[in-house]
């Protein structure tokens, strides 16, 4: 045997080998996740999904924070998707590839919560008597459970009807009031329309859920039961509640006169709507700041549409917040609170609202001179912060506290797909719904919750 | 006669020339203008990109140079370098082990064995990611160089092509290394591996390029710019809510495409040759 | 009418020599027609040429009269059996012969009529659903012939049909193949390297070499006339020996003097200098002598049965083959006398036979192998 | 998978430790020990290859089969069997046929179209041409690009507002095109853009089959009297045709296993047209956190794969003598 061991030498070398090489590989790999930066200060690993002109000023935030102070290193790292982002945090937890803190959207908040993976940041604000005051209540909604805020909101939106003044103005069609009803937008569309000869489409909707809850919000309506699962767990959906079928039947109707067109995804509409070829759509406000790009002061804003005669209940806020893991150390977790209280500060959120259209949620940023600027030399800007401030929260306007919502996104966007292209509004939303229900029920029952 | 029938012969061949130049530009063209137009698009200004105006003449290099600032796509590169070059020599040093043991060592259940290594041929990996996805988990290994590389150590494919391949071995050579008194070790490195060079080497390109082509597993597996390879990095330049730096894009992806193509064109002969030979024979 | 050959010449590239030039023949109806050669002498460009498979640089090409320069394969009326047999692997015995036929659309009752019969005249009629894999050499051959016979094209090109087969299916198909064209009345044109081939089965011989045509004749006439010591080396076993040798003195003399007791004597005498002598090993004769006489030495001897080849080193260090009847006993090193017998080709400085002496010994003319 | 083999041409390696043939007394002796110590090489040789298979491929199939037998909680833990139900829901579910039906749309598209246009590139580039081997190079070049360029490069020609493809539509006065938001023109899209990333390869697997076609077989024909069509047909495809086989089992397999394509230019939309298996198992796990059905999910896509697999087995064992 010992003959045979020998003559095997070479065979453990080069496994060995191979070994080591592979080990040295994934350690050099592995220090390079880990804390401790040069300067030894702690590295607070943070997960964000912020894209574009937000991503661009999220990183200079990160190095006017890492400059600021001595303890902590913030890293970023990008995420990708929203959607994305939830299960990579229900997968990572404990490992050493998780973060200290990340971003994740309004839907997910019930997600997180029931994880447990995160520590609530009203701990810190009671430890620290922070003043949660100076943050928009509508904001902090959708991170609220029993009084407790989860999450400290972050990159806020308001979902927000943009037109093209502009060209209102070319045809002679009266503006937009302020809260706009469904059958205002349906005049000004149409009026474009007809009078640009059919070269102009009077609006669209993306076939994007947000939307479609919206429109719930803001007529007062349930997406789920226990008031939207804010009192308790959600077991049922309703898609086709009057209000649910009002929107859509009000943009079927539009599709069918020829003025509304779908262009597919967000991307595409607004490139229709910056060349001119697109008189007005609903998207998220953290577009503003291109827009205005684009169109200057030619870009008309105003709140998001209500059903006629209805009195608008506000919409609640888009955006997602900031969450802190419980799998760190509390060195790690306290860096991560300063973070935090740097981000929402008034500078800070003032910033932000310029830079990308996100709202300041900090009530004090109003008075910042870079807000005060932008307001005055656009004064449309200001819109999507009035009906953020023009809301008073309740459980339909404080987002949707329900587990795995993407999922449902994804049923009520096929169905809005479905009723753009001309099904049965009824039918397809009751689809969505008893597929959704279905889901539900098995997730319900796969975690115990009945 | 003779001249009618000749001219009309000559000019029958010359048409079907000018048809065959014509078609054979057509395809050639269809081949290679993505690529062209990527190359341009990446020498303009993203506001001329943004308008379509195409025909611009602003060319520069800003958006390569923004490209190696602004992005990390050198660390991706460098990434998806080492990650590849540890799979290629660790395949084919695992695979080659393994074929080497159906081919030239008796032992219990053999026959069993292979066959279940063969089957495995038919179970496609992106069909097993969730249980993999809680192995490097529970091992410790997301967000690692070595998440992107312990996986893909071995293949049932690999040692099924280097079997065969050891197969063609005389097996005089094994019986004079038995006389010689070569152990299996010895015999494995000095004969075995030598006299299937080719297969070898077809076999390391082939795991190189799958992994260098690797996209579902290290989205899932890595989070850090730091450790992402190449194809998930230029992920991670497409914007998704916003529009996207077209010029950015396509400088990205022409410095990841360039070297490959350079390599793939110089290699043009043991390609032609190492294929047609290794693919279908 | 036959096929006539006028000038054909092939150039693969206008910057390189061409690899045929100038070849002119004559092919007579039902003869069959040995293009023979060196490998690369050109032989399979040229009987390509006649396919129609490559074209013809220059010249002209007539069949039946008929210039056929620019024309078709298809449209020459010819069959051709490849070296390789070129059967299609994916098709049975009997759809490979059939395959021509159904390209030509003929009729399917024709088409089975012709293969059975094609089949049958080769003994092949029990193998015609197996694929060629599963077909032994000889029987490949077969069926290549078989797609020849079945095309009933009365002219028929054969490159190199035997030369995939073992020594004794060569010599069997080589008479096979001789009694088809006879009974079949075929023009055959036959391209082989073996000159055995071309003294067995040819009518007329064309023996290619450099790019040119060296001598279209009989079998026979080429053996007994080589027009050059190229043909002269080409035909025959063992080799002829090519001697240089000398006319005595300065004057015409019918001496020739290849070394001191190696001397021919011939008919007419030859202007004085110096020539190349060609003499069969069989008209050379060897005789043991003591170790310090003779003019040559043994230094190899094959021992045959019914002859005896001995070769042996003269004193001029020219080597030469000498072949004896029946079993002579030589020993190696053996120093020997070597003598003409009589038999030889003289060839001037530019190869070409200018005269030769026939003796008695043609009657010891040993059958070629 | 089984024809990608090498045929190794190479003579005897001439090392220094070539065995020669040395006489009798050793030879029983070693070969005994060596056979003796077989079992233990053999451990040494497969033990890794078994340990990272049995770790990596076998243990998560058993596992995906595992967990399509359960309901899983949102940490992905199987929590409450359900037996068949998971299968039963998602082979009765509209969008779960759908993407089964896309699927096919897909991969028979992408086969098909890649086959006809790799012979057709290899047909081309197969003729004895001044510079013919520029266009060889050419139509290789796709080879050199991986998914995530193929995507960008193409994402690009499909940009409904800058794309070039809808500005030549323009130009000609009609309508542009909405390639990646309509879901016939997203499959469109999508195949176009997997085709060209795979014409490269086919390509050149083509173009080595038709070299290898020995060129008496066509001289023959030509004498015989077949036209070159005649002569496509009945030689080329024939000859060909294993290469063709193997052409169609490795791109069904890899167009089944699309991931990376419908990512960047889709993400599966518009209205879920361009779902493909690989990607919705994804979305399930990976986004809608429903490991359960995503492991259903997989298990159906492995038994496709499989038998796709195995046709190719069985064929190719009958197509060996032909």
């Amino acid at each position: 045997m010992t003959k045979l061991t020998n003559s095997l030498k070479r065979y453990w070398q080069v496994v060995g080998l191979a070994v080591i090489v592979i080990l040295g590989f994934s350690v050099f790999g592995y220090a390079r996740t880990q804390v401790h930066a040069a300067s030894g200060r702690t590295k607070i690993v943070f997960w964000h999904e912020m894209k574009g002109p937000g991503q661009k000023q999220l990183n200079s935030f990160i190095t006017a924070f890492n400059k600021s102070q001595t303890k902590y290193e913030v890293v970023p790292q990008f995420q990708g998707s929203y959607n994305a982002v939830i299960q990579k945090i229900m997968n990572t937890h404990g490992t050493t590839a998780s973060p200290a803190v990340f971003q994740s959207m309004d839907i997910s908040s019930s997600q997180m919560y029931h994880s447990g993976y995160t520590v609530p940041v009203q701990k810190f604000i009671d430890r620290d008597n922070y003043d949660i005051s100076q943050i928009s209540s509508v904001a902090r909604g959708v991170a609220t459970r029993n009084n407790k805020l989860l999450a400290m909101p972050f990159n806020t939106s308001q979902t927000t009807l943009f037109y093209n003044a502009g060209l209102l103005k070319k045809y002679g069609i009266k503006p937009l009031p302020v809260s706009p009803s469904y059958s205002d937008i349906s005049r000004v569309s149409s009026q474009l329309y007809q009078k640009s000869n059919h070269k102009i489409k009077g609006m669209s909707v993306e076939a994007y859920s947000w939307l479609f809850e919206q429109f719930l919000s803001n007529a007062n309506e349930e997406f789920a039961n226990h008031h939207d699962g804010h009192v308790g767990i959600a077991d049922k959906v309703k898609f086709t509640g009057p209000v649910a079928i009002e929107s859509m039947k009000w943009l079927q109707g539009r599709v069918k006169a020829g003025d509304f067109m779908n262009y597919g995804n967000s991307k595409n509409e607004m490139a229709a709507f910056l060349s001119g070829k697109l008189g007005l759509f609903m998207q998220t406000s953290a577009d503003t700041s291109l827009l205005i790009k684009g169109l200057g002061k030619d870009l008309g804003v105003t709140y998001y549409p209500h059903p006629d005669g209805v009195k608008p209940n506000g919409i609640s806020v888009g955006g997602a917040s900031m969450w802190i893991a419980n799998d760190k150390s509390a060195t790690v977790q306290e860096g991560a609170w300063q973070f935090i209280k740097f981000l929402v500060s008034a500078q800070t959120q003032a910033k932000w609202e310029k830079a990308t259209g996100y709202l300041a949620i900090n009530n004090k940023a109003t008075q910042e001179p870079v807000l005060k600027q932008l307001y005055a030399k656009y004064p449309m800007t200001k819109i999507p912060g009035d009906q953020l401030k023009s809301a008073k929260a309740n459980y339909t306007n404080s987002g949707i506290f329900v587990d795995g919502v993407v999922a449902a996104r994804a049923l009520i966007e096929n169905a809005m797909q479905q009723i753009y292209a001309g099904k049965d509004v009824k039918q397809s939303l009751q689809t969505a719904e008893n597929s959704y229900n279905k889901v539900l029920k098995s997730t319900n029952r796969a975690n115990g919750h009945g | 006669m003779e001249n009618a029938t000749m001219n009309r012969a000559m000019f029958k061949r010359r048409l079907g020339k000018t048809a065959k130049y014509t078609m054979l530009l057509i395809l050639a063209l269809i081949i290679i203008f993505p690529f062209v137009l990527g190359l341009w698009t990446s020498f303009l200004p993203s506001m001329d990109i943004a308008k379509g105006a195409l025909w611009s003449s602003h060319l520069s290099l800003n958006n390569y140079v923004a490209a190696f600032t602004q992005t990390k796509i050198l660390q991706y590169l460098l990434n998806s370098l080492i990650i590849s070059t540890l799979v290629m020599f660790a395949h084919v040093f695992f695979c080659s082990l393994g074929a080497y043991a159906f081919v030239f060592l008796k032992f219990k259940y053999r026959d069993q064995l292979f066959y279940a290594v063969l089957a495995t041929m038919m179970l496609p990996f992106e069909a097993e990611v969730i249980p993999n996805f809680v192995t490097v988990k529970c091992l410790g290994l997301l967000n690692h160089y070595s998440v992107m590389v312990i996986p893909f150590l071995t293949s049932a494919f690999g040692i099924f092509m280097l079997r065969q391949a050891f197969l063609q071995i005389p097996r005089d050579l094994k019986e004079a290394a038995d006389v010689d008194g070569l152990n299996h070790w010895q015999f494995y490195w000095r004969v075995t591996l030598p006299y299937a060079k080719i297969s070898l080497f077809t076999l390391a390109a082939y795991s190189f390029l799958g992994s260098w082509n690797q996209y579902l597993w290290p989205m899932l597996t890595t989070f850090s710019d730091h450790l992402r390879p190449v194809q998930d990095g230029l992920r991670q330049l497409q914007s998704e809510e916003t529009f996207n730096d077209w010029d950015m894009i396509q400088a990205s992806a022409a410095i990841v495409v360039i070297p490959t193509l350079i390599v793939l064109f110089i290699g043009q002969h043991y390609f032609k040759s190492g294929l047609n030979e290794g693919a279908v024979k | 009418m036959g096929i006539e050959l006028q000038g054909i010449t092939k150039t693969y590239d206008s910057k390189q020599a061409p690899v045929l030039s100038d070849i002119n023949a004559e092919i007579q109806d039902g003869e069959l027609f040995v293009i023979v050669g060196p490998s690369g002498c050109g032989k399979s460009t040229l009987l390509r040429m006649i396919a129609g498979i490559i074209p013809i640089s220059a010249g002209v090409l007539k069949i039946n009269g008929q210039v056929m320069n620019g024309v078709s394969p298809k449209d020459r009326n010819l069959s051709m059996v490849f070296q390789s047999y070129a059967l299609y692997p994916f098709l049975t015995v009997a759809d490979n012969v059939a395959f021509g036929l159904k390209a030509r659309k003929m009729a399917p009752a024709e088409i089975e009529q012709r293969v059975n019969d094609a089949l049958s005249m080769v003994d092949l009629t029990e193998y015609r659903d197996r694929k060629p894999r599963a077909l032994s050499g000889g029987q490949r051959q077969r069926v290549a012939l078989a797609r020849a016979i079945a095309s009933d094209s009365k002219i028929c090109l054969m490159d190199e049909p035997l030369s995939n087969l073992d020594a004794q299916l060569r010599v069997q198909m080589r008479a096979e193949i001789r009694e088809l064209q006879r009974k079949l009345n075929l023009t055959l044109i036959y391209v082989t390297h073996d000159q055995t081939e071309a003294m067995t089965m040819a009518d007329h011989v064309m023996v290619l070499h450099d790019q040119q045509v060296q001598q279209i004749a009989s079998p026979l006439t080429i053996y007994n006339q080589p027009a050059n010591s190229f043909v002269a080396q080409f035909f025959g076993t063992p080799q002829i020996n090519l001697l240089t040798a000398n006319t005595a003195g300065t004057q015409a003399s019918p001496r020739l003097t290849m070394t001191n007791e190696l001397q021919l004597d011939l008919d007419k005498p030859l202007a004085a200098g110096t020539y190349t002598v060609g003499i069969r090993p069989n008209a050379l004769s060897c005789r043991p002598v003591a170790d310090d006489d003779g003019n040559a030495t043994v230094i190899n001897v094959e021992t045959l049965g019914d002859q005896t080849i001995i070769e042996a080193v003269l004193d001029d260090d020219t080597e030469v083959r000498i072949v004896e009847a029946g079993q002579v006993h030589v020993a190696l090193a053996q120093r020997v006398l070597v003598t003409a017998l009589g038999p030889a080709f003289i060839f001037d400085e530019t190869d070409t036979l200018i005269a030769e002496k026939r003796g008695l010994q043609d009657a010891r003319v040993v059958a070629v192998n | 998978m089984l024809e990608s083999l090498p045929s190794t041409k190479k003579t005897q390696p001439t090392s220094s430790h070539e065995p020669q043939a040395q006489p009798q007394v050793k030879s029983p002796v070693a070969s005994f020990e060596l056979r003796k110590n077989d079992k233990y090489y053999a451990w040494l040789f497969l033990g890794p290859s078994l340990l990272l298979l049995s770790i990596f491929v076998f243990y998560p199939m058993l596992r995906t089969l595992y967990l399509s037998l359960f309901l899983t909680d949102n940490f992905g833990e199987p929590t409450v069997f359900v037996g068949l139900q998971n299968y039963l829901h998602l082979l009765k579910s509209a969008p779960y046929l759908a993407s089964l039906k896309a699927t096919t749309t897909y991969v028979v598209g992408v086969a098909s179209l890649t086959i006809v246009f790799g012979l057709l590139l290899a047909a081309m580039a197969n003729q004895k041409l001044r510079g013919i081997e520029f266009f060889r190079t050419i139509f290789t070049a796709t080879m050199g690009v991986s998914v995530s360029v193929s995507a960008i490069f193409w994402l690009f020609m499909f940009n409904p507002t800058i794309g070039v493809l809808n500005q030549v539509i323009m130009f000609f006065g009609h309508q542009p095109i909405a390639w990646l938001t309509t879901p016939g023109w997203a499959m469109v899209a999508v195949i176009v853009t997997s085709v060209w990333m795979h014409l490269g390869f086919t390509f050149l697997l083509f173009f080595g089959a038709l070299q290898s076609v020995p060129k008496s077989l066509y001289d023959a024909a030509d004498v015989a009297g077949a036209s070159s069509r005649y002569q496509f047909w009945h030689i080329t495809l024939p000859m060909i045709s294993p290469t063709m086989f193997f052409v169609a089992v490795i791109t069904l397999i890899s167009a089944f296993k699309s991931f990376g394509l419908i990512d960047l230019m889709t993400a599966g939309g518009p209205t879920n047209a361009t779902n493909l298996l690989v990607y919705r198992i994804y979305k399930d796990a990976f986004m809608n956190g429903n490991y359960a059905q995503a492991s259903t999910e997989s298990i159906i896509l492995a038994i496709i794969i499989a038998l796709i697999t195995l046709i190719q087995f069985k064929l190719l064992a009958k197509r060996v003598n032909y």
